[in-house]
């Protein structure tokens, strides 16, 4: 290249504020208080919204006092469920995260850190909605009570493993449940989500659709073909996106983070967008109750980022001390979605550190227990889980003559 | 019965499946109120209101992705990809998604699809509006692919991919959306109600995927064709002097291996057309498997006529599509052996 | 399906105004006035230019007069020369449009109407910057002096055809000229503009480069791609949205215009975000401008969006009359840029009635002799006006052994 | 010379090409300071700056189309796709784009891009990390196709295809990344420092596109095999007691047709092996080649030995992968005919 020419254009890379051996510095970003984001109403048209783009809803401050006029009023009883689902969650992750270690299983992934994320919304939204979730949110098929077994058995592939042995570990699929088959490809499901509430209002049904991808997914073109179709035709359907900060070892910027906010993503489109404390179940759950109503009112779609940070790395296969301060996730300044919620339930009287530590025990036993169970029937790699002619079934409806032939090819 | 094109064969499929079944519903670019920039979906948006049949955004993969989506909940839609050039954007959602939904999950989750797009050339499309992209579906495990070659198979045809529960790839030779074209330009365009196959019955029939035509029964020499190339296939038979049996496909996965196989063993001989370019075409696969199951009654190497490998060019795309003179050629060598 | 349920969701679909047979009504919208929107630094923050994606930056006004902050003072003989540019893209057009008629090419599209938007663009950048167009911008060839002798000859595919017979009649290239390949594919060079301005800027070179897609062609994933990667690495490129109001048949909002401007979708990703009136040769001059000196200092890219009407068929393949007012074009309010420019050079005391008349012949005279000449080359289907085997050629590099196979397959 | 894996030697050919020509930049999803999953990229950043090696938005479309872009401008950059499975967005881009950009501007522009990208099975990634699509780059007129076994091979191949003028799929073995993994799970895996391929030059030198590597020579069989196959291939070969002769094919496209033709000729029967699906996988195209080139030649049908048509199951991935019994059982079927 010639030697640089006076006023000669150059080119920018964005790059994080810390690297490993630095100190966390999250010292740019400023928020809102807790209670200061004033609560539109559900109707309110989209062009008066764009604010929320750049703000962020906070209802529990770190005291774990609720404030202001997004505090949903939920009944403790539902309170202690969510934290009960939380901790199930993190309790489960870390001893899948384990057995992955242990060689039991090929690969997982944690939602450590962003575990209310998943749960407020799943509590927020109706039972029977329709959730098309990426691959970090297995704390909504917690939250709706599927079985922990079932979720190990396909974890370790083993012989009851619903998915036959087919699937990634936490790629899981239960239609009863309202949760779409997870797929490896980054934010393919977004306008799928998008279709399927366009159906919904087709049929005249009753029930939305709610998706959720990472921050760093929204550059793919499907979360543009997403918004533009739920836009176009007012979808009755939730967007969340989990910007957790980091995509594998690429941090938020490289998304384009640098240059303004996820939720303004949907300034762009028309559509509501809501910046949401993700680490404040309160908060969590009330945008995803304000957007399921807009939805269900047939007012269409809307945007929500969740505002947290990944705590654990991206996989089993990350070593994230390679690209970020080891203590970058302590150094969070909105805290720990679990421990916020047990000071809210505890300030209300409703709950106490001895119970916490209850609960938490309990969901370390029930871990523990259903973990044995599952390993009793196999792990990854256990002889005769998956009939060898399972791999030729369920291409299509039924077996062509080609896929035939070679199940014979198999010997089978 | 009525004597119709392709395209209004296409449009009556469409229209009774859309009266027969509140499930199904089409869309696409330029699909609603226009009736789409072939015709094929005209009058429907009329006749079954807006939400059945409506424009979509320029975006086939959230065209591709919306139809996911819809056929999860339950409804049969069927999209347009305006040409078939215009797939590639859609291509990861065919593939990674419609495909393997029902694999991937058990049965529990289904797609039940219907990809319509025009392909093929001598319209003087160009590079982008001529294409024939069918071995990039037929490569993918839990696709269909079906290709008609005139309007009562187009219309049959269309309805069992409708009625198909897994996603069914369903590509429309352009070329002969309004007559029997067969490669000869310098002969007057016959229209479609000189061809018995314009008998296209009103209502509701179908033809069941998988199983191939003989288009023309002969003795001599086998040739796999489908689309616009089965009736350029007739032409060169015509003036080859040869008694030549020709096959449309119809289906090309899950392709009628015993038809062929059938045809094959009898003549000893084949010949392999098609528009696409030549490598890694379809009609590698169908060489691949007509020396597999044949290999003992060839009696001469197998012959691919097909489009070269280059882009379509605009102004020598007659140079470009297989005509009846290269079909004729590689017919005698076949012969010669 | 079942009978509608109360409150039941329903499905939106967007239709226009006004239908053939109806009056077109342009009553829903409200323009700011000529010369009312401040023109802010071409260093102001991103943030400090959302608002401009909601306007309509104008300098004409009816009458002819240059109004306001935008108002570019440029040389009446760079307006003369754009006037003349205009008169030619027009009369060029026209013959062209009938040459297809009279079966002499397979295809042509015109830009009847939108001429401003090409050619005030492509005086406003430097010669050398590059640029990305769409098929509608054969204007900016036309101002850049490309030969119109060698445009038709690629019209007819004759034996001059630069593109040796190989591309639709509209897909030009000219390197020389600064003028990408044209793609029949929407939207594909989008991203490929930023690469490219990424490149220019990676090599300290001081080329920006812009881009234009239709209104309709921002719904495809490699618009999301381009804004992606441009607010990323801050590429100096101008994104231009060319919203003629249709994309063959469907409305603008079908490609969700609805909701938003598409100059809205800047907003977004954080890119500056001008929209102006794309029938207003100086509005569109200035705001070109301003984003070119943006992109030159480093400060990244703007996306223009040209509000502007087509005021033809979408092709020669195309019958609009099928799908909206026939007058439609005529209603449309921002008039007609040709008639316009010509006002405010008058206005200036720089042109007159005559002279105008004169220019329209001048430039129906150079398109009719051009043409004469074009055709004595030849006219599409001429035989022998391509050898055959230049087919196999420039595939690749060098001629692998199969192509030449193929090519002795033809005799060749 | 040093000994290094296939992915020092990957490391060292973009090293080595970086240092040669400023015009070479590579990136990618998390090929900057973190130097790439596979760690391809690393310390490139921190060695050549990040305005030469840096990460990418996770929108494989915009990093073709960027890469196209600065080709167009007259760099030679490398992009590195995280897996093949995930090509998919950027597949247009490719095929309608960089390929046939020459072509339709007549040479006016034209693209140097290498596009790298690990595909391939064996490591339990389930099916979108798994995946072999060499032949949906095979059939594009336009693209080279390029497929190393060994690290000396892919450190001169990947020099050569940023050398060239023309836009080459540069599909990376991943089973075979840090060891010549030859499809029996039951040994031990060797590493490549005990395989004399991976004694690598430190610096410049390729090996050119479209040339074949006979793996081993033979008298009783073809083996035509690419990346990881080809080691599976020889462990075949090795308890097969036949005497194969095994080409590594390294081009796709142009495939080195000379010594399939003069191997086939010699033996008179041939099996193909891949691990993508089967219909219309490229060992169709080679099967059809064969047949054509070859066709009184052959003893024997043509046997492929290839993944099944169905997505890549994550547990069952070792009765997919075609393992050395599956290509001895059709060494065999050939030689008995
Ligand atoms: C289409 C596609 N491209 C690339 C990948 C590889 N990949 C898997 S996860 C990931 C990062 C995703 O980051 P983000 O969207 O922020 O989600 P998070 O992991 O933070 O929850 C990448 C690049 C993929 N799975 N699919
Ligand atoms: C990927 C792709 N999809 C579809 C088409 C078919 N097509 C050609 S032009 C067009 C309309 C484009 O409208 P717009 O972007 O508004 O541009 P305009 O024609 O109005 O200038 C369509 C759908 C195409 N060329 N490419
Ligand atoms: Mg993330
Ligand atoms: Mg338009």
């Amino acid at each position: 290249m010639s030697p640089r020419k006076p006023n000669a254009l150059d080119l920018h890379i964005p790059a994080p504020r810390a690297r490993p051996g630095d100190k966390p510095d999250f010292s740019g970003w400023t928020f809102p208080e807790p209670g200061d984001t004033p609560r539109p109403d559900v109707g309110a048209a989209a062009v008066e919204l764009r604010e929320y783009a750049y703000g962020l809803i906070r209802v529990l401050d770190m005291e774990g006092n609720a404030l202001g006029p997004w505090s949903p009023h939920i009944e403790p009883e539902t309170l202690r469920r969510g934290l009960k689902y939380m901790l199930l969650t993190r309790a489960f992750d870390d001893r899948m995260y384990r057995a992955q270690r242990q060689g039991k299983t090929s690969f997982y992934m944690q939602s450590f850190g962003e575990e209310a994320v998943s749960v407020a919304a799943a509590l927020a939204l109706n039972p029977d909605d329709m959730c098309f979730p990426s691959y970090r949110q297995q704390g909504i098929l917690i939250a709706r009570d599927y079985p922990l077994l079932t979720m190990m058995n396909q974890i370790y592939s083993n012989a009851r493993d619903p998915m036959r042995g087919r699937q990634l570990p936490v790629m899981y699929s239960s239609k009863k449940d309202g949760f779409f088959t997870i797929s490896g490809n980054l934010a393919t499901q977004v306008p799928q989500a998008v279709g399927w509430a366009m159906a919904s209002a087709y049929s005249g049904d009753l029930r939305i659709a709610s998706t959720w991808l990472g921050e760093g997914s929204t550059a793919e073109g499907d979360f543009h073909a997403a918004m533009t179709f739920a836009a176009v035709y007012k979808a009755p359907v939730i967007v969340n996106i989990v910007n957790n900060q980091w995509a594998i070892s690429s941090f938020q910027g490289i998304a384009g983070g640098e240059n303004t906010t996820f939720a303004a993503r949907g300034v762009g489109y028309g559509v509501p967008p809501l910046r949401v404390d993700g680490n404040d179940f309160l908060a969590v759950y009330a945008v995803t109750k304000w957007a399921a109503e807009r939805a269900r009112s047939n007012l269409g779609p809307t945007l929500i980022e969740h505002f947290t940070y990944r705590g654990g790395p991206h996989s089993t296969s990350d070593d994230p001390s390679r690209y970020r301060p080891a203590d970058e996730a302590r150094a969070w300044p909105l805290g720990d979605p679990i421990e916020r919620l047990k000071r809210h339930l505890i300030s209300l009287g409703e709950w106490s550190e001895d119970r916490h530590r209850e609960a938490q025990d309990a969901a370390l036993e029930t871990v523990r227990t259903t973990g044995r169970e599952a390993e009793k029937v196999g792990v990854l790699g256990a002889e005769g889980a998956h009939a060898r002619e399972s791999m030729f079934e369920d291409v299509y409806k039924e077996m062509p003559w080609h896929l035939r032939q070679q199940r014979e090819e198999e010997g089978v | 019965m009525a004597a119709m094109t392709m395209i209004q064969a296409l449009n009556s499929a469409l229209d009774t499946m859309m009266e027969r079944d509140p499930k199904v519903l089409t869309f696409g670019e330029d699909v609603g109120y226009f009736g789409g920039v072939f015709k094929v979906t005209e009058h429907l948006q009329q006749k079954h209101g807006a939400k059945r049949c409506f424009d979509a955004p320029i975006n086939e993969c959230g065209i591709a992705a919306a139809a996911i989506g819809m056929a999860v909940y339950g409804l049969r839609p069927v999209i347009e990809i305006q040409f078939a050039d215009y797939m590639y954007p859609a291509y990861d959602q065919l593939v990674s998604e419609a495909a393997r939904i029902r694999y991937r999950s058990v049965n529990d989750y289904t797609v039940p699809l219907t990809v319509r797009m025009p392909y093929g050339g001598g319209i003087y499309g160009g590079q982008t509006h001529s294409q024939s992209p069918e071995a990039l579906f037929t490569h993918v495990a839990g696709l269909k692919t079906v290709i008609p070659s005139t309007p009562y198979d187009a219309k049959g045809l269309l309805i069992a991919a409708i009625e198909d529960d897994d996603p069914v790839i369903f590509m429309e030779p352009k070329r002969v959306y309004n007559g029997p074209f067969d490669g000869r330009r310098d002969r007057p365009v016959q229209p479609w109600s000189k061809h018995p196959a314009s008998d296209v019955p009103e209502g509701y029939y179908r033809i069941p995927l998988g199983k191939a035509n003989v288009a023309r029964a002969g003795q001599d020499v086998t040739v796999l064709a489908y689309g616009t190339m089965v009736h350029v296939a007739l032409a060169a038979a015509e003036v080859s002097g040869l008694d030549a049996e020709i096959i449309d496909l119809r289906t090309l996965v899950p392709v009628d291996i015993e038809a062929i196989t059938a045809s094959v063993a009898k003549t000893g001989r084949c010949v392999i057309v098609h528009e696409a370019t030549r490598t890694s075409g379809y009609g590698a696969e169908l060489s691949a498997l007509v020396q597999e199951h044949c290999f003992y009654h060839l009696e001469a190497p197998i012959q691919r006529v097909t489009g070269y490998d280059t882009p379509y060019p605009h102004a020598l795309e007659w140079e470009y599509f297989p005509t009846p003179p290269r079909i004729v050629k590689a017919m005698r060598r076949v012969m010669e052996g």
